[in-house]
């Protein structure tokens, strides 16, 4: 075990990657010569050259493109979109071709895709440079969809994403970069004032479809992932009551047992997650949750998300989910 | 046509096609353009200036006579040609057949490659066997250069339980790995951005392998088209890019498609050496194609190539052409038949005759009905029996993840 | 009253709105000269001119940016998508700007775009020719998302997208261009041997976030929207049970009122949609009702939905939610 | 740099900047292209082809002994100059003024528009007063030629309560309808081919109104770029396009945004004739958007010019160029420093002096100084007031619905 912050663990799964599996190439916007803009691809190309890491041309659609026929072609792509928000002009390669290839093709052909992305707010980033677009990538079958939410699970599930052999869309919290992230804007951890993760050196993988229970509880089971995790954390110590906590890490397809027997014990449920709330992937996780676990259910299941609004910049911090939303909600499920 | 009255500045300006029903097709008689008008380059030391003129004229070795001249003649063995006449003329039939076959509703949908056999079937041969073929859907014809049996073609085409892509895609979504044919894609544009992942792979993998593929001049409007030429244009991979301008994008002129002049002179810009060719003549579509694979195979990278030619039928089965062109074009286009001028060539350099021609075609002909015949007997969409439904569920994902078991559960089947 | 059928019906909307408003312009692939490939434009070049009603380059993407562009500098453009399968490229232009100009530049600019995509199976188009992508827009704030099922309401639905401030992304079932859809693939009726839709003569509008009452009833709610409102009026006879049908017409904003009363009667409900499960819209359906009327729900909410898999094409009937899988889901409601 | 072996074929090619840090940068000295090299086409009458050695080219007004000829001179009155030297120099400061506050917590996050200063500004006087400005992050230098009071922008950057976008967007993202500059949005390359629907809308209504727009050498990479130009390239609408190669997109060096030799000979292949411009000389750059602007007054359409220039500068606010590139490559560049350059040939025709500069660049920094401290009286990033959190729902529609309603009582703010 090591201690890294975010960066680090995920600069060392993809070293590792690189070093393991010969087909692995590693390319989007600045990632090469400089090493990513938040500096995620750092010392790779120097290490293994600019054949397998290097710099893009500014066109998310083509980088996905050609990871679709590099992947196609036995290598594996690690494409990295430099901020969530600039997924979009690549969504037709990835939703309609990537996501379906295999299927499409009888199974004559696939292509073992990693798109990489930092995504959420919490860093002044406004409209652009905010969103957690996650649900948007659940509603395509043939896509796994994954969200890291501390330095241990980033290098754990990025191995097991370049390993698989079906595409997977990787998003990284980015407001988890420089340290975690517990909701409170007047007392911003860093990575400095707050330690690491503890990370395995060498090569190592969490499986897909594994959700990790973060905190036992028997009260009221509270789901989240990425950069909320945290901020539930926070809640839950706020709100007194013993809530389970589940960090979800993969979204498709996730972690039914898991879930599904915390609820039965706790009976009551919060889901949170920084993306808007309507048609967030919350509402899918109580539309299965309601199906499968109504008769166990004693309150309605709460959603504290951001708002159905594009994502502000000064007032950020009101659009965030914050410790004291969410222990209210978690309060209130204990109230029916 | 009316318009509202514009006080003040002009408005924007809306192309209209040439011709439209009622009115005369007229492409202005035979082509200046001739074979031996332009050199060919060194296909190792050329450089994208030295065709600056290639993509701006008309690279053709078959003349308006049926002789073949010029610098890109490719002196090919008249056995050679034969074999292309054959597999053009057995696309035809091939369409045609499907065609009818589509209105008893035994296949949902169709696309015919007429006017255009020759695209796919010479610039295929002219490869290496492993090079991948990235096609856009009117380019099936390459699957019988490399060898594909027609039976399971059709299987596709119908939906029948021997579909090697188990009824997923609609007909002509051809995929055949064996014969390094990439998965035909309906959305349109995207294969030419994926080709270039396709041959950055070859270059990594430091294989002689180029990879093919084309779009059509409606599509060159995509953002695809432009990620591909200029990734090519930066990372220089062995990848042959061809836009095949048939001037209609369904109802849509190609004037619509863009306001410059040509499509090939496009890759100049990109320092891509670009060439303009005849659609309807084999061997300069041979020889381009050939030349194209020596800069490939020479690690020079891209080569951007226009297919010049003309859509004859309909857009596809579900199109009806007379409600937007006068029906006569195909008959005056300039570059005249495909399948006609490689049959005259071959007659006139006496390799072939009228007598072989008719013979040919009713064994082509036998042949299909044949293997249509016995691909009808694993079920056709009319009446199946179609891949079972639990096709649905497998090969989403390389394993079948819980919540695709429960649904299967579910549907039963 | 005159008898159309809905691509009738739709043209008449776009004909009386080019009357109407000089403001109005139509483009798209091939609805210039050609009238559209379904014929929704048919007509309307040759009466209103090719600057008002063309052809635009095959390039979703630009299609989508200009008609930010036109809608931001003063004109009402509605443009065409020739499959909502083919949207995906205009991605990034819909849900990055068209959706957030007016919240981003503080309500200075906005753009009243509409666009109109035939969207559904049925059709045998496989995999990307029957895609129904509604819940991809309706996680976007700043979008309102419209899916018309008849002749009367695709008209009236039109008209008000056309005039909304707000842009509007509007779903046409194609199915249902060609008659309506009972679900039952060996006896699908067409505009021919089924009566038209009565459709008012001249202006006619439908407010937006008002869903239509198909049919009362209080033993269950069955929401739909789209071809699927057809096969759900006839799962509900054939199931013999009383139940209510809603047909939501408006997904954002939807209909609170007529959705959460219904709920409050019936106790019980069924959503049914042709795009895939997960995360499709019905999820958000759910999570909102639960969240409303927890104590009045008497079972499960159940999702009637196409399976979380690509499209297919010679199986498409196994795919599509069909009146069986409907009636039995709303007698699974009753048994609890 | 290693790299594994390859045996065969070569690799792809991965293009490196020409200098990285630790190397010396170096631009060959001056440039061969003179002013007066190329003649000015009749903007009435010019065809695409009357501009290939534009496209190729470089025009230029200031030679680099600062004095002002060719027939692209624009013969600027100099107060005009004056004019636009005062803007460029105030461009100059707010940006430095602004850097440092963000440094402090004030701000968020800056762009600055150092070394490109004349872009925006140049361009802009030469525009109508009601033409629309549809700019890129690195043209806010437009806002000082259409007065906008430096208070307003400030208090944009800084996202008090006076912000008129309301603390929305990150600073920079200026919006301004009354001065016709539409709102800034993050991702690149979108607002050009938006840029053509808004001048198609100006055509549409018959009024002499037209729109430029600018993107960057990395973002022509992007499909929004190949959109803007085939879009007008088909309508011929009253745009302006421009593509400002500085060079750098963040670290990537412009090898990697295409392998083309230039931008503007892309424009070529699309026919719309194509400038290609030095952007530190404001008189050139003064000179080719008053041609385009007479090409879009007469009704001929789009005008496509690249802006030759370098970023000075980091990125953004969040940039370190020192990791990526030497660091005195500004000093050797041959266009030279924007300002200075003016500065020197109005010294040169005696209309300016140093005397003169450092009294308005006095001028200058205590206004800006004023504009600031009045600005902070609204609030600043550091310490608030902010735009109240209500202001999260509104303008998400014209009218707040139902939904929005309920999640700000929720808020209870
Ligand atoms: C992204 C996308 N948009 C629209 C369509 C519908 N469509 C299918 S083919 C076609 C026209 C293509 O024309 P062109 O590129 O010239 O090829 P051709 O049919 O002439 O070979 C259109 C609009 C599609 N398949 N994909
Ligand atoms: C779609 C999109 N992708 C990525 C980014 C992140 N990004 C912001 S600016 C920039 C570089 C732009 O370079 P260039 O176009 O040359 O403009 P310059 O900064 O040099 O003016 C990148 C990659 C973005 N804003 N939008
Ligand atoms: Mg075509
Ligand atoms: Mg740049």
């Amino acid at each position: 075990m090591v201690e890294m912050n975010m960066i680090q663990s995920l600069n060392s799964a993809l070293e590792t990657m690189l070093e393991k599996d010969e087909n692995v190439v590693i390319f989007g916007e600045d990632v090469g010569y400089f090493g990513g803009v938040f500096r995620v691809t750092d010392g790779l190309q120097e290490k293994h050259g600019e054949h397998r890491v290097f710099d893009a041309p500014l066109a998310e659609g083509g980088i996905a493109a050609i990871a679709f026929g590099m992947g196609l072609n036995g290598l594996r792509p690690v494409a990295e979109i430099q901020f969530a928000d600039y997924i979009f002009p690549a969504y037709d390669q990835i939703v309609n071709e990537i996501a379906k290839l295999r299927h499409r093709s009888g199974g004559e052909f696939s292509t073992p895709v990693t798109i990489r992305t930092p995504a959420g707010g919490g860093i002044k980033g406004g409209h652009h440079h905010s969103q957690s677009p996650e649900s948007q990538f659940t509603h395509t079958p043939g896509l796994k969809v994954v969200y890291c939410s501390n330095p241990n699970n980033a290098k754990g599930l990025l191995t097991s994403a370049i390993e698989c052999n079906d595409p997977v869309i990787f998003f990284e919290p980015k407001r988890c970069y420089r340290g975690p992230f517990y909701g409170d804007p007047h007392n911003v951890p860093t990575w400095k004032n707050h330690p690491k993760g503890e990370v395995p050196e060498g090569y190592y993988s969490i499986p897909l479809e594994q959700a990790e229970v973060v905190r036992e509880g028997d009260a009221c089971t509270v789901i989240a992932w990425g950069a909320m995790v945290h901020v539930c954390e926070q809640a839950i110590k706020d709100s007194g009551i013993n809530a389970e906590l589940i960090d979800l890490q993969t979204l498709v397809p996730w972690d039914r047992d898991t879930v599904v027997n915390s609820i039965k014990k706790t009976g009551r449920c919060v889901i949170v997650h920084e993306a808007p709330k309507t048609s967030g992937f919350g509402a899918e996780m109580i539309a299965s949750i309601q199906e499968r676990c109504f008769w166990h259910l004693e309150a309605p299941i709460i959603r504290v998300t951001g708002w159905d609004t594009p994502f502000p910049h000064t007032t950020e911090w009101d659009y965030l989910p914050n410790p004291e939303r969410i222990a209210e909600a978690i309060k209130k499920t204990q109230e029916a | 046509m009316s318009d509202k009255d514009k006080s003040g500045m002009e408005t924007y300006v809306v192309p209209d096609a040439p011709f439209r029903p009622g009115d005369t097709a007229d492409f202005g008689g035979k082509w200046e353009e001739k074979p031996g008008d332009l050199n060919r380059p060194d296909p190792a030391t050329c450089k994208t200036e030295d065709t600056v003129e290639h993509a701006n004229g008309l690279i053709r070795v078959l003349n308006d006579d049926g002789t073949a001249s010029g610098e890109w003649n490719p002196q090919l063995d008249a056995n050679v040609l034969i074999k292309g006449l054959e597999m053009m003329m057995r696309l035809r039939i091939f369409d045609d057949r499907m065609i009818k076959m589509q209105r008893t509703g035994k296949l949902s949908f169709y696309m015919r490659s007429f006017g255009e056999e020759a695209v796919a079937i010479a610039q295929t041969m002219a490869l290496d066997d492993h090079d991948w073929i990235f096609p856009s859907y009117r380019q099936p014809g390459a699957q019988f250069v490399r060898g594909r049996d027609m039976v399971s073609m059709i299987c596709h085409c119908i939906g029948n339980t021997e579909d090697n892509i188990k009824g997923r895609q609609m007909p002509v979504h051809y995929s055949w790995k064996e014969g390094h044919f990439i998965s035909i894609s309906s959305p349109v544009g995207t294969q030419f951005s994926q080709a270039v992942g396709v041959a950055m792979a070859s270059a990594y993998k430091g294989e002689d392998q180029a990879t093919i593929t084309w779009l059509g001049d409606g599509t060159s409007a995509q953002g695809d088209f432009h990620y591909g030429l200029n990734f090519a244009s930066v990372f220089k991979p062995p990848v042959i890019l061809n836009v095949v301008n048939n001037q209609w994008a369904i109802s849509t002129h190609k004037n619509i498609a863009t306001g410059g002049k040509n499509f090939a002179a496009r890759g100049l810009s990109y320092d891509i050496p670009s060439l303009r060719v005849d659609g309807n003549d084999f061997l300069a579509l041979y020889s381009v194609t050939k030349w194209a694979r020596e800069r490939a195979r020479a690690g020079l990278g891209a080569t951007y190539i226009e297919v010049y030619t003309y859509r004859a039928g309909a857009h596809s089965s579900s199109d009806d052409p007379s409600r937007y062109r006068p029906g006569d074009e195909f008959k005056c286009w300039p570059g005249g038949d495909p399948v006609e001028r490689l049959k005259e060539h071959l007659i006139k350099i006496g390799a072939w005759s009228d007598e072989k021609d008719q013979e040919l075609t009713e064994q082509i002909d036998s042949e299909v009905m044949a293997a249509y015949k016995k691909a009808c007997e694993y079920g056709d969409l009319a009446s199946g029996p179609f891949p079972p439904a639990s096709t649905i569920f497998t090969e989403v994902y390389e394993e079948v993840p819980w919540h695709l078991q429960e649904q299967r559960e579910e549907l039963g089947k």
